[in-house]
């Protein structure tokens, strides 16, 4: 059964990525990423990450992608209907492509993350996942946490900044 | 009807990435410009850059049929200037013509025409408020409004057969007496009215979203006004303590008591305030209306054919709206050689670029409703 | 240039302006303006001598002077333009009469203004002295054919601005095609 | 036995919930008219069935029966999954709500949090509509809602971090049993209040109903859309006010916990306080004019963000403090 929904949910997100490279229309491609995104919600879910399905779902597909959306629509989208599909950069990707894959297939070779263990939690401790999330987060990556925060919010205010300057012509 | 044109198209060229004006049209067909009204707005962001009014849409040449037929045969056609306040518009035609005679009109006519014409201006100021809360998303207000609404035009029916181009008056006077049920029917009316006019306030006057909506929006100030040559409730709520029927009174308000309630700030709640008053002041007219009302005949001695003597007048009255005149060329014969109507609503839409520049495009369906406009008048 | 007149003066024998009283109400008025800007008051009338009635004819050079001093002078102060409209007179000399109605409310007073004017002279517009002129100019200008000189956005209000004639002027018919010439100009829009 | 017993059971539990939802909401719809025209002195529908209680009925054979227009210049596909987009979130969300102590589809232990996300994907199924029907209206109150929803998700969000930290859990029946003794919008009025708000916001619901206000954008984002497609984005509409209803009755009102000792079953206490929370909404529909979009945003970042900021410090003040 649950073999059965990963493997549904693995073909959605190669299937919706795959469509997702190739469409021409980019708000077409957006909601397909979109997609992308849901099914890999489900694989959290099947992991027994509740929580991070959520924050996936909450941040990439209801928050981040709908700003996405939101600056694609207010452009020109027929001109970039329009525009050639194929780069000639295509031969370089792939072969980055590959490069990538196989760098995955290496590391997950040797038996996982390294370290997964050491953080005290594994996958699939699912009564209270939340709590031990908050727990690891607050105490042992304090510190990275902060500067995580820290870096939104510099990259908010440069933001506004951007966005705030007289325009001069 | 919203048009955005290329504004929104991000330059990859340009390093800054520059913001267009944007035009937006409003209307002739939008719901919230009280008929065919067209606006054009040139917005910065959200901001009104200018604004211009594109009007005529329900030009009937009123004023060049005014030219051809007799002046009785005209007052009908008022009927269909202000439809909205339709007994003032009559009003003013038969008071304009009577001073082009020179008729002495019985006192009953004049009591009677005042109470009609106040009847007149609460169905107007009902329809007003009604229609201008509705604009700003008070639905309750609206329906409140025209049950009131309802009452007044019914007791047009009672008195001269019509609700709407109800035909109120004759040269010289009315066409018959009214009917007591009318007068009892007004007092009842009177004495209620007052305790709904509350109901509304409660809605409304202290509401904070609409104080939000409506204070300092759409702001001109007293001399801004004048200049514009703004009339009615709008110059009022600027400050200006100026009403025709105090100020130079035609018909029974010589004899009548009643306060002229002005605006401070001239803003849109400031215009709100003065029409709220004006209706309460409209019930107190009526009450005194009814209680003083005198016995007697209802018309002059009208000939039969009515050929004033040559020579012009201008007679102005205070319509709901503002100031509707009537400036009549008179060559002696049955028909007028010029008819101008004089149009609160044209000449007070006049000042909306003034009020919308600066204000931000929600606020425009606000100062429109808050200068009051019927386009049969506006567009003649 | 001022006496161009177009050929569509032959109608109705041309009524001529009504003949005023000549009793004086506004002669305080008239005193004012002529002490500044003498000549410049025409004719001085009265439909029966009242006081509302009262009406100077003022000449087209000194009508924007003598505007500004009607509102700005103490004894005055005619600070709102109530009105403003024209009247057409066919067959006259000077055929279209520009009318202003002025309301003081220092001293609750009205008083009317004219200027006569020849078939396709310009009038000067007096959008400076009282900014409420502008649609009432442009409307005189739609409906009469009468433009003003000085006005910021002389277009045709009410009619569509290819309509190409003045339904107000007394040679306009009732029915029929008249004068309605249907022409396509390049239709003058906002931000023109 | 075993996988496919509580297969066929769960699929009979998602049948009840979504039929009875679905008329529930048709019904509601009924109800705010009702409601609506009473306030303001009138009747409101009485021509079909008793004092029109088959109008709601009436209206879905309309809407079903009504011919499917789709604009030429629209982009169909996105056209036509957009109001699917629009409405399937608002009914998942069912799947996690407790009805009562017994009846509810599914645990999650994350519930609140999984309403929260799920109801976020509603945004799309607006901004999609929008930009598919190529309209200027609608894709104009398109934007302006998908800004809308966006702030106030935030807004909603924080708001009932509060809630939760008394609870001390994301479950949804667990939240409820932690109110046996009081219910939380005695402790957190502040978070209820700003709660309360964000849900009049997220559901569009005047005086937030700027992206659907009538004298200014037509009909907003559904302008173009006709038949069963725009029942969808009414359907939906309604859905998510009994979703926000039933989340403030858990999160604030004890849920399907009664009163006292007034014997009455969970589920009657639940429907209960869902239907004053909903006549709640109805009735500041019939009272309140409509915000102007900056006096919105205003309302939105000034004031309830510290607002709800502040509270959330204070409870965890309160509880490091004493608890």
């Amino acid at each position: 059964m649950e073999l059965a929904f990963f493997y549904l949910f693995a073909a959605g997100i190669v299937g919706a990525s795959l469509l997702m490279v190739t469409r021409a229309n980019v708000i077409h491609a957006a909601l397909l990423l979109v997609l992308a995104f849901l099914f890999m919600a489900g694989l959290f879910v099947l992991a027994g990450a509740e929580f991070l399905a959520g924050v996936q779902i909450l941040i990439y597909a209801g928050g981040i992608m709908v700003l996405y959306l939101f600056s694609i629509m207010l452009m020109n989208v027929g001109v970039a209907v329009r525009l050639r599909q194929w780069h000639r950069q295509s031969v370089l990707a792939l072969a980055a492509a590959v490069l990538l894959g196989a760098e995955v297939w290496a590391v997950l070779g040797r038996g996982g993350y390294p370290g997964a263990k050491a953080w005290g939690w594994g996958l699939g401790q699912t009564p209270g996942n939340v709590e031990a999330l908050g727990e690891v987060l607050y105490t042992k990556f304090l510190f990275p946490f902060e500067v995580a925060s820290i870096l939104l919010l510099a990259a908010m205010i440069g933001a506004i900044v951007l966005a705030k300057r007289e325009i001069t012509r | 009807m919203f048009e955005v044109e290329s504004s929104t198209r991000v330059e990859r060229s340009s390093v800054v990435p520059g913001t267009e004006e944007l035009i937006i049209n409003m209307g002739p067909q939008h719901p919230s410009t009280h008929g065919v009204l067209r606006v054009i707005l040139r917005l910065d962001g959200e901001t009104v850059k200018d604004c211009d009014c594109d009007i005529g849409f329900l030009h009937r040449g009123t004023e060049k049929i005014g030219e051809n037929i007799t002046y009785t045969m005209f007052i009908p056609y008022t009927d269909r200037l202000d439809y909205i306040a339709a007994p003032s518009s009559n009003l003013a035609w038969v008071t304009a013509v009577e001073k082009l005679f020179g008729w002495e009109i019985p006192m009953r006519a004049h009591y009677i025409r005042t109470l009609v014409a106040e009847f007149s201006r609460i169905s107007s100021h009902l329809l007003w408020l009604a229609t201008h809360a509705l604009d700003i998303g008070a639905m309750t207000v609206f329906l409140w409004c025209f049950r009131e609404r309802e009452m007044v035009l019914d007791l047009f029916e009672h008195a001269f057969g019509a609700r709407l181009t109800v035909n109120a008056f004759r040269l010289g006077g009315l066409f018959q007496d009214v009917p007591q049920k009318f007068l009892d029917l007004s007092q009842e009316f009177a004495d209620l009215f007052p305790g709904r006019i509350g109901d509304y306030e409660t809605l409304l006057t202290d509401n904070r979203i609409w104080l939000q909506r409506t204070r300092g929006v759409g702001v001109i100030s007293a001399d801004d006004a004048i200049d514009l040559s703004l009339t009615g409730p709008i110059l009022r709520g600027s400050g200006v303590r100026w009403d025709i029927r105090r100020a130079q009174p035609y018909a029974a308000y010589p004899y009548l008591d009643f306060v002229v309630p002005v605006g401070e700030n001239g803003d849109v709640y400031d215009r709100y305030l003065v029409r709220i008053e004006e209706m309460r002041q409209s019930t107190r007219i009526i009450q005194q209306c009814l209680a003083q009302l005198p016995k007697g005949p209802v018309s002059c001695k009208v000939p039969r054919t009515i050929k004033p003597p040559a020579g012009e007048v201008y007679h102005s009255i205070e319509n709901p709206k503002g100031e509707f005149g009537f400036y009549i060329v008179s060559d002696g014969s049955e028909t007028p050689y010029r008819v101008r109507i004089r149009p609160p609503s044209f000449v007070n839409l006049g000042g909306l670029k003034k009020l919308a520049l600066g204000g931000l495009v929600a606020d425009v369906v606000a100062i429109i409703g808050s200068i009051d406009i019927v386009l049969g008048e506006c567009d003649r | 240039m001022p006496d161009e007149a177009q050929p569509d003066g032959k109608e109705e024998g041309g009524a001529s302006a009504p003949a005023g009283a000549k009793a004086p109400p506004a002669q305080d008025l008239r005193e004012l303006v002529e002490r500044e800007y003498a000549g410049a008051v025409l004719e001085q009338t009265a439909y029966k001598d009242l006081a509302s009635e009262a009406t100077l004819v003022v000449r087209m050079d000194a009508l924007v002077q003598a505007g500004a001093l009607l509102r700005d002078h103490p004894s005055a102060r005619f600070r709102l333009l109530s009105d403003l409209t024209a009247v057409h007179y066919p067959g006259d000399e000077r055929p279209f009469h520009v009318v202003y109605h002025l309301y003081s409310f220092d001293h609750n007073r009205r008083l009317r203004l004219k200027v006569k004017a020849r078939d396709g002279e310009q009038v000067p517009s007096v959008v400076p002295v009282w900014g409420g002129a502008n649609w009432m100019e442009r409307e005189v200008y739609d409906l009469f054919g009468v433009s003003f000189k000085g006005h910021p956005d002389l277009r045709r209000i009410l009619l569509p601005e290819d309509w190409g004639s003045h339904p107000l002027r007394k040679d306009y018919p009732l029915e029929g095609r008249g004068e309605r010439v249907y022409t396509k100009p390049r239709r003058k829009e906002f931000g023109d | 036995m075993g996988i496919a017993v509580e297969a066929v059971i769960a699929l009979v539990k998602i049948a009840v919930v979504l039929g009875v939802v679905s008329l529930v909401v048709a019904y509601l719809t009924y109800l705010e008219r009702k409601i609506i025209a009473h306030i303001q002195q009138r009747l409101g529908p009485m021509r079909v069935g008793w004092h029109g209680l088959l109008q709601p009925i009436a209206d879905g054979a309309k809407l079903f029966l009504k011919e499917d227009i789709i604009p030429d210049k629209a982009d169909k596909v996105v056209f036509v999954i957009a109001p699917i987009m629009v409405l399937v979130p608002a009914f998942v969300v069912y799947s996690v709500l407790p009805f009562s102590s017994t009846f509810y589809i599914t645990q999650v232990n994350i519930g609140i949090f999984f309403i929260l996300a799920v109801s976020s994907l509603g945004v799309f199924g607006i901004v999609m509509a929008g930009w598919a029907s190529n309209s200027k209206y609608s894709l104009l109150g398109a934007l302006r809602s998908a800004a809308q929803m966006l702030s106030y998700e935030i807004f909603l969000g924080f708001s009932i971090i509060g809630p939760l930290m008394l609870a001390g859990s994301l479950n949804m029946q667990k939240i409820v049993e932690a109110q046996s003794d009081v219910w939380f919008v005695f402790y957190q009025p502040l978070a209820f209040v700003v709660f309360f708000i964000a849900a009049l916001a997220e559901t569009n619901r005047v005086p937030f109903d700027l992206p659907e206000a009538e004298t200014e954008l037509v009909a907003g984002f559904h302008t173009e859309y006709s038949g069963m497609k725009f029942a969808f984005f009414f359907l939906a509409e309604y859905a998510s006010i009994m979703v926000v209803s039933t989340v403030a009755v858990t999160l604030f009102f004890g849920g399907w916990q009664g009163i006292g000792w007034i014997p009455l079953p969970g589920f009657v206490w639940y429907v209960l306080k869902l239907g004053a929370m909903i006549f709640v909404f109805i009735w500041i529909r019939a009272t309140l004019p409509r915000y102007r979009y900056d006096q919105l945003m205003r309302l939105g970042w000034k004031f309830m963000f510290p607002l709800v900021m502040a509270n959330i410090f204070l409870t965890g003040l309160v509880k490091f403090l004493f608890l």
